[in-house]
């Protein structure tokens, strides 16, 4: 692996939107497949590389060193770009491009025959381009740089339809929520870099990622400087990885195309922020207070976002809201495994690339089969028209390919031995009883209520009888359905493709190769981890409390249509028994899921959600108008007013300097 | 009886002319009465640089017989200051003609086609 | 430091008082007077007076500058402006901000008046020149004509130009802003 | 050898006056602008040959208020660059000038020439003289169009501008007034000897120091005398509006740090107290400017309240200058970088406004719906004209606004750091509003927004700069830190 290739693996994608933006689109548009080819070439070439660096980091001691490239050097400022490549580095180029490939194979079929076919591509090369330059940046600027743009594009794709007002305002509240934790990244450099006087005479430099390191495992900066430093990255985080309170953005950026929300915001932009917080661990190590904050905020996401996804129907936002909680599941997984290793007392690097396998190799399943659902529920939208699950139904029969993929993904979103889901829930929570019993048991609470929610997304979108879909047109293409059809190869390869993955990717840990790839921990054999788990009562927990989720969901929701109603009319005896089931499913339904928690608590999250959190947001925002329009008032167009403004102005500031200063 | 001249007199004067000036130019609705206004405070420029020029030059500047004539630099900062406010009173003059042909008027409160 | 030894005469002391009432109350009368010819008329009075001034700052130049530029050219401009627009029927009324502005000035004036007494100007007056310099400085304010035209020509001829830039610019601004389409 | 180093200046006085009489006799504006970018790159070779031939040492003429050094040239350059700009995109505007074309590019020149001496002479009457001519011409400019908004628009600028210069005057009346001198480095001498420590004997130094802010404020728009601002620019031609916010408010900032590095960098107190002075104005500056941006329905007049928090942005590397060491140039340089990036972006922006407006006859916002549709490069370039003024990458304006940000973080002005970032963020509500209504709106007409040939030029050219600048900052980088090297007597 040399350097150049590595430069290679984010210089293609880029290429690829130069060509398309500068020569396609505004010459060729008639041929705008091409720009989906190219795309696609550009990204299969760059995950071929990505490969290529995950096998060369292999056994690799610590980072691949690339001497950075001066960019700006001017007196004391000095920036360089460069490549810190490692493991972290190799595993994040692998899932970007990986899963960005099967976005773009997927999004041949889902896109055609949309007007902005060409622009569309445009943007998701320069998306990947831009995540995989954020993955790859040595330097905290040029990280921060990539980090924008991914945000840049993200706005751009949420608002790919712009016809849609929706789509305009989600688009703006995306790019304006996540901008108020950037903010908080920004202060968080500014501060790294106020403090570089203090690591200067080490040769150190405060925006180089290594230096960075070495700077805090030598105690240059102090706890207090590493505390702030900590919350100001973790601002940046919780707006990218939309955790409490900063997730409102996520479940609105659905109006978005779906494979824009499977590959930005279920695989790659939103996973950024735990990127984030892994790359920079070292300050988190050395400053427990951000860790404790991390893992109480990842672990109230989860439960927070999970009540959401059970009462949500429109399938895109259900799985958005999955999204959201498995995002706090990873920032619980970081922070309780940070604790962990600092219990322990001495900091190292190696120590900490310990806790930040557990984080990641969950970011690393959730991936494949949090994408895979999103392509899938996009699979159903494009026969169906509607992303209404009261409108689906009966999908089973006429979807078969996207029934088994998203069945399989919803199995390893549950955590259902043996599948990629299982293994990375399952060492978030073992860590977690192990450091601290509230969290984990929020965690295995939201272990019950993600198998539930997608359960009863299972059940309603592919059980029972089709409701109709879509009484209007189509969401994005006019092309009129008058069955549910399933959905071309072109879409359905690349979803048998993550099906396999989020089954298999799992494996990789299963021997704690996964742990040692990362840095720490020590192999044993396949075998004896494959099946060796089950020993542990842990494992067996967590999947009789996900199994009881499965349940629940398919008495409330798989039961009642197929059996009540067809099986009533034969058998009358025993109808009255289902009926009976039926009436306490009801009554059930009625009273205790309407009335008590779909009316009382999770409406009450809901309510909590657009009233306070959005409002806060909102009203943030209305008050800065007010503000704006309260002094605007003083421009009243009289030109002595302002010339008596420069008078008192003069008038105060002689004031203070004279009599004051 | 009265205090001998000394340069605070000048420049108490200057003042109290630059005061009414900036309240004339603040005040008054006739753009030619600003116009004129400002010409006060122009005048109340000069006539402390004047000053300046009489009675602290001298301290600072004429120590050697060769450079004498800089003690009169704050006379021909008020030459420039004279020349280049004839010329913007000119212009201003100019403008007011223009808005007189247009709107038929030169109150300066009712040029408020642009706010907020 | 008193090149001419006038200062300390009482009859310059008379003649400047008698000058600095004469310019504020004219300075005074453009902004408060009802008539705006009249008002043009006390700024021609208040101009007349800087003149004074300036000759009682040994600035002879320059009172001539003032009594042909500002008396005599820019009044008569001013004049016309008033009598062409025609707006001489309206008075002199003020805005609305007057009392805001009033107030305004009166800090200026008020500020000014401390700066001017709080900084120690004597203490730059009276450093100790030598009687050769003091002779120099009685020389160059005996007679200034000369001296600012060749200054104006040597060391400040640079302005000097650009002021002549500044007045084509002038022209050219004016002649464009009040042609007839 | 004294007119030998004004050449660029004279050069350009010289095809000002020709052009005015090649008017009277060539009614073609294509010549005329033609022969107007033929001065402004004269005048521009000859600076770069200085340059050149100079390579960083400079040179002291017309008795000391004068310089040719690396500072002056830069802007000088810059100045030209801008105005070759404003000519390509003035020439579509132009036929709404009528008979007084050749004046327009006359007086574009001549302004021109009055900021290119504000940035190189050292001496406060010549200051005086050089902004003037600049002020006038651009009052001037502002009304061209003879309508009742321009006309307005140009009383109010002079007016105000005006009571501005007679604050300014009075402020250099009480400088000289306090050290005898009128030279920057002749001044600078005179407070170290008169008031070497802050022992409270010199209020009028003080009280010139504040009206010299207020009267230079008054240029670069900083609260609170910036409230021609959003009046002026709506009223004035949109290139000259492009101008005034770009050049103008440049030309204040090179005198602004010319005079305030050279003539009140020591003693340390003085410094400090209009290294705050302007600390607090950047503060209220950047706040103001973008707050109130955004409720705005014009674009012209969003943008120059945006042009307000700009200066405000800029003000936070001024109020380094002061506080820093005088030998940190990060201050200095970040100011030069930050303005040749904003002057790209601004002028970019309104190059495009130029050409919606030819076509809608409308600056609201709202008439920018679908704007990608019918002109899909432009908006493009709008676009990313918008986004270095948020001030993100990959844009001039990120590198722009981080340069400074880590000049003031590490100068101790963590505070206002702290504030500009909140405002930044603020700001990129605003700015994208008009991405926004530009690529998310639906189009009002099908029409197509044709732009002549010049016009395309000068935008694409502002963009590239824009991008080259934003990607490889290094070079421009490096002419700033040269530039930065203020001569000091």
């Amino acid at each position: 692996m040399s350097e150049a290739a590595a430069w290679l693996v984010l210089f293609l994608p880029l290429a690829s939107f130069l060509i398309i933006s500068l020569v396609i689109r505004p010459f060729f548009n008639r041929y705008s497949q091409w720009a989906g080819y190219l795309t696609i070439l550009a990204i299969g070439g760059a995950l071929v590389l990505s490969l290529m660096a995950l096998k060369a980091t292999t056994g690799h001691e610590g980072p691949i060193g690339w001497d950075p490239h001066s960019w700006i050097t001017v007196g004391s400022f000095n920036l360089r770009l460069g490549i810190y490549m490692n493991s972290l580095t190799a595993i994040m180029l692998v899932v970007v491009s990986g899963v960005s490939l099967m976005v773009q194979v997927y999004s041949q079929g889902y896109m055609k025959g949309d007007p902005g076919y060409a622009r569309y591509f445009a943007f998701m090369s320069l998306f990947t381009a831009s995540m995989l330059g954020l993955v790859l940046a040595s330097n905290v600027v040029m990280l921060y740089a990539f980090w924008e743009l991914v945000g840049l594009c993200s706005y751009l794709l949420i608002g790919f339809w712009y016809h849609r007002p929706a789509a305009a305002a989600a688009a703006k509240k995306a790019f304006i929520v996540t901008r108020l934790g950037d903010f908080g990244f920004l202060l968080a450099i500014l501060y790294l870099f106020f403090h570089q006087g203090a690591i200067a005479g080490q040769g150190l430099n405060s925006l180089e990622i290594p230096d960075i390191y070495r700077a805090v495992q030598t105690g240059l900066l102090g706890t207090a400087v590493l505390t702030w430093l900590g919350l100001g990255i973790f601002a940046g985080a919780v707006g990218k990885s939309a955790q409490f309170p900063l997730h409102v953005w996520l479940p609105d950026a659905m109006e978005g195309p779906t494979p824009v929300s499977a590959l930005i915001h279920a695989a790659t932009m939103v996973a950024a922020g735990v990127f984030l917080v892994a790359r920079f661990f070292p300050i988190f190590e050395a400053a427990p207070a951000t860790l404790r904050l991390v893992a109480v905020i990842g672990g109230a996401t989860a439960v927070f976002a999970a009540t959401m996804g059970m009462v949500m129907n429109d399938i895109k936002r259900v799985v958005a809201y999955s999204t959201i909680s498995q995002l706090g599941y990873m920032m619980l997984g970081l922070g309780v495994a940070g604790l962990a290793v600092a219990r322990e007392g001495h900091v190292t690097a190696e120590v900490a690339r310990a806790a930040v396998a557990i984080g990641i190799f969950h970011l690393f399943n959730h991936a494949f089969f949090k994408a895979l659902l999103f392509l899938g529920s996009g699979s159903v939208n494009h026969a169906t028209g509607t992303v209404d699950m009261r409108l689906m139904g009966g999908l089973r029969k006429v979807m078969p390919w996207t029934y088994i993929t998203f069945v399989i993904a919803g199995l390893s979103l549950a955590g259902v031995w043996p599948l990629a889901g299982f293994w990375s829930k399952d060492e978030i929570l073992a860590v977690a009883l192990k450091e601290q019993p509230v969290l984990f048991a929020l965690a295995l609470l939201t272990v019950f209520m993600t198998a539930f929610y997608i359960f009863r997304v299972v059940f309603l979108t592919f059980c029972g009888e089709y409701r109709g879909g879509a009484p209007g047109e189509h969401g994005h293409d006019a092309h009129a359905h008058g069955k549910p059809h399933e959905s071309p190869p072109v879409m359905v390869v690349p979803m048998v493709i993550l099906s396999v993955l989020a089954v298999i990717s799992g494996f990789w840990n299963v021997n704690g190769a996964f742990s040692v790839f990362m840095g720490e921990g020590q192999t044993k054999g396949f075998f004896e981890g494959f099946f060796g788990i089950l020993a542990h009562p842990l494992p067996w927990i967590a999947m009789i409390v996900a199994g009881l989720g499965i349940f629940l969901a398919y008495l409330m929701y798989g039961s009642k249509r197929i059996s009540a109603e067809r099986m009533g009319e034969r058998f009358k005896p025993i109808y009255t028994l289902f009926y009976r089931k039926y009436y306490f499913d009801e009554l059930y339904e009625n009273l205790f899921v309407r009335r008590s928690l779909v009316n009382g608590l999770f409406a009450g999250f809901q309510k909590f959600d657009t009233n306070v959190v959005d409002g806060a947001v909102n009203g943030l925002a209305n008050v800065t108008v007010a503000t704006g329009k309260g002094v605007r008032r003083w421009q009243t167009g009289q030109l002595q007013l302002y010339g008596l403004f420069m008078g008192i102005g003069i008038v105060v500031i002689v004031l203070v300097l004279l009599f004051a200063g | 009886m009265l205090a001998p001249i000394g340069l605070e007199h000048f420049l108490v004067l200057s003042g109290a002319l630059f005061s009414i000036g900036l309240y004339g130019a603040l005040a008054k609705k006739n753009a030619v009465v600003v116009l004129m206004s400002i010409e006060l405070m122009f005048n109340a420029v000069n006539v402390a640089v004047v000053a300046f020029s009489r009675y602290i030059a001298p301290a600072t500047t004429a120590q050697l017989p060769d450079t004498a004539r800089f003690l009169l630099t704050g006379q021909v900062f008020a030459v420039f200051v004279i020349t280049v406010a004839a010329a913007e009173v000119a212009l201003g003059l100019a403008l007011v003609l223009a808005i007189y042909r247009l709107r038929a008027t030169v109150h300066v409160t009712e040029m408020n086609l642009m706010k907020q | 430091m008193t090149p001419t030894g006038l200062e300390v005469s009482p009859f310059f002391t008379l003649v400047w008082w008698v000058t600095a009432i004469g310019i504020v109350v004219a300075a005074w009368s453009v902004v408060f007077l009802r008539d705006v010819l009249k008002a043009a008329l006390a700024l021609i009075g208040s101009f007349l007076g800087v003149a004074g001034m300036f000759v009682m700052l040994n600035a002879e130049f320059l009172a001539a500058i003032q009594v042909l530029l500002y008396a005599g050219a820019i009044s008569i401009l001013i004049i016309f402006a008033v009598l062409l627009t025609r707006d001489v029927f309206r008075g002199n009324p003020s805005n609305r901000f007057e009392r805001l502005a009033f107030f305004l000035a009166g800090a200026l004036m008020f500020f000014l008046t401390f700066v001017i007494i709080a900084t120690p100007w004597g203490q730059l007056k009276d450093a100790q020149l030598s009687p050769e310099a003091q002779a120099g400085v009685a020389q160059v304010f005996s007679n200034t004509t000369p001296i600012i035209g060749q200054l104006l020509v040597q060391e400040y001829v640079l302005p000097f130009e650009v002021a002549s830039v500044l007045l084509l610019a002038a022209i050219l601004g004016a002649i464009v802003l009040v042609r007839e389409e | 050898m004294d007119f030998l180093a004004l050449t660029p200046e004279w050069s350009l006085a010289a095809f000002a006056i020709a052009v005015i009489l090649l008017s009277l006799f060539v009614r073609d504006r294509l010549v005329l602008a033609l022969f107007s970018l033929a001065g402004v790159i004269v005048s521009a070779a000859v600076a770069i040959g200085f340059a050149t031939w100079l390579s960083g040492s400079a040179m002291v003429v017309f008795g000391n208020m004068l310089v040719v050094d690396s500072f002056a040239l830069f802007f000088k350059l810059l100045f030209l660059g801008i105005a070759a700009l404003l000519i390509l995109a003035s020439l579509d505007y132009a036929p709404k000038f009528a008979e007084s074309q050749g004046e327009y590019f006359a007086l574009v020149l001549l302004s021109t020439l009055g900021m290119m001496l504000m940035a190189a002479t050292t001496e406060l009457i010549a200051i005086y003289v050089a902004l003037e001519l600049t002020s006038i011409s651009l009052y001037v400019l502002v009304g061209f169009l003879k309508e009742p908004k321009a006309s307005e628009a140009a009383l109010k600028y002079l007016l105000l501008g005006a009571v501005a210069s007679a604050v300014l005057l009075f402020g250099m009346a009480m400088v000289f007034g306090f050290t005898g001198q009128t030279k920057l480095g002749d001044i600078v001498l005179a407070i170290l000897r008169l008031a070497p420590d802050n022992s409270g004997a010199s209020p009028a130094l003080i009280f010139g120091v504040v009206l010299l802010v207020a009267g230079f404020g008054f240029k670069i728009a900083s609260v609170p005398f910036q409230m021609w601002v959003p009046d002026v620019y709506e009223g004035a031609p949109t290139p000259v509006t492009g101008y005034l916010s770009v050049a103008s408010k440049a030309a204040g900032f090179a005198v602004v740090l010319r005079v305030f590095y050279s003539a009140f960098i020591v003693p340390d107190w003085v410094a400090v107290d209009w290294g705050m002075l302007f600390a607090v104005l950047a503060a209220i500056s950047m706040t103001v400017g973008n707050v109130v941006a955004l409720p705005q329905t014009n674009i012209k007049r969003m943008l120059g309240y945006s042009s307000i928090a700009q200066a405000g942005y800029l003000m936070v590397g001024v109020a380094t200058v002061g506080l820093a060491p005088a030998t940190d140039i990060v201050g200095r340089s970040s100011i030069l970088f930050f303005l040749a990036g904003y002057a790209l972006a601004n002028l970019g922006a309104f190059i495009a406004i130029i050409a919606v407006s030819n076509q809608t006859n409308s600056d609201l916002i709202a008439d920018y719906s679908g704007m990608g549709k019918r002109a899909p490069l432009l908006s493009l370039a709008l676009t990313l004209s918008l986004v270095s003024l948020i001030g993100m990458p990959p844009a001039a304006g990120f590198i722009g606004k981080f340069y400074i940000f880590s000049g003031a973080v590490q100068h101790g002005l963590l505070w206002l750091v702290i504030i500009a970032v909140i405002n930044s963020v603020v700001s990129a509500y605003y700015y994208m509003r008009v991405v926004k209504v530009m690529w998310f709106g639906e189009p009002a007409s099908a029409e197509k927004v044709p732009s002549s040939a010049a016009l395309k030029l000068a935008l694409t050219l502002t963009t590239l700069g824009v991008l080259f600048i934003g990607i490889v900052p290094g070079y421009l980088m490096r002419l700033a830190q040269a530039a930065s090297n203020i001569f000091v007597f």
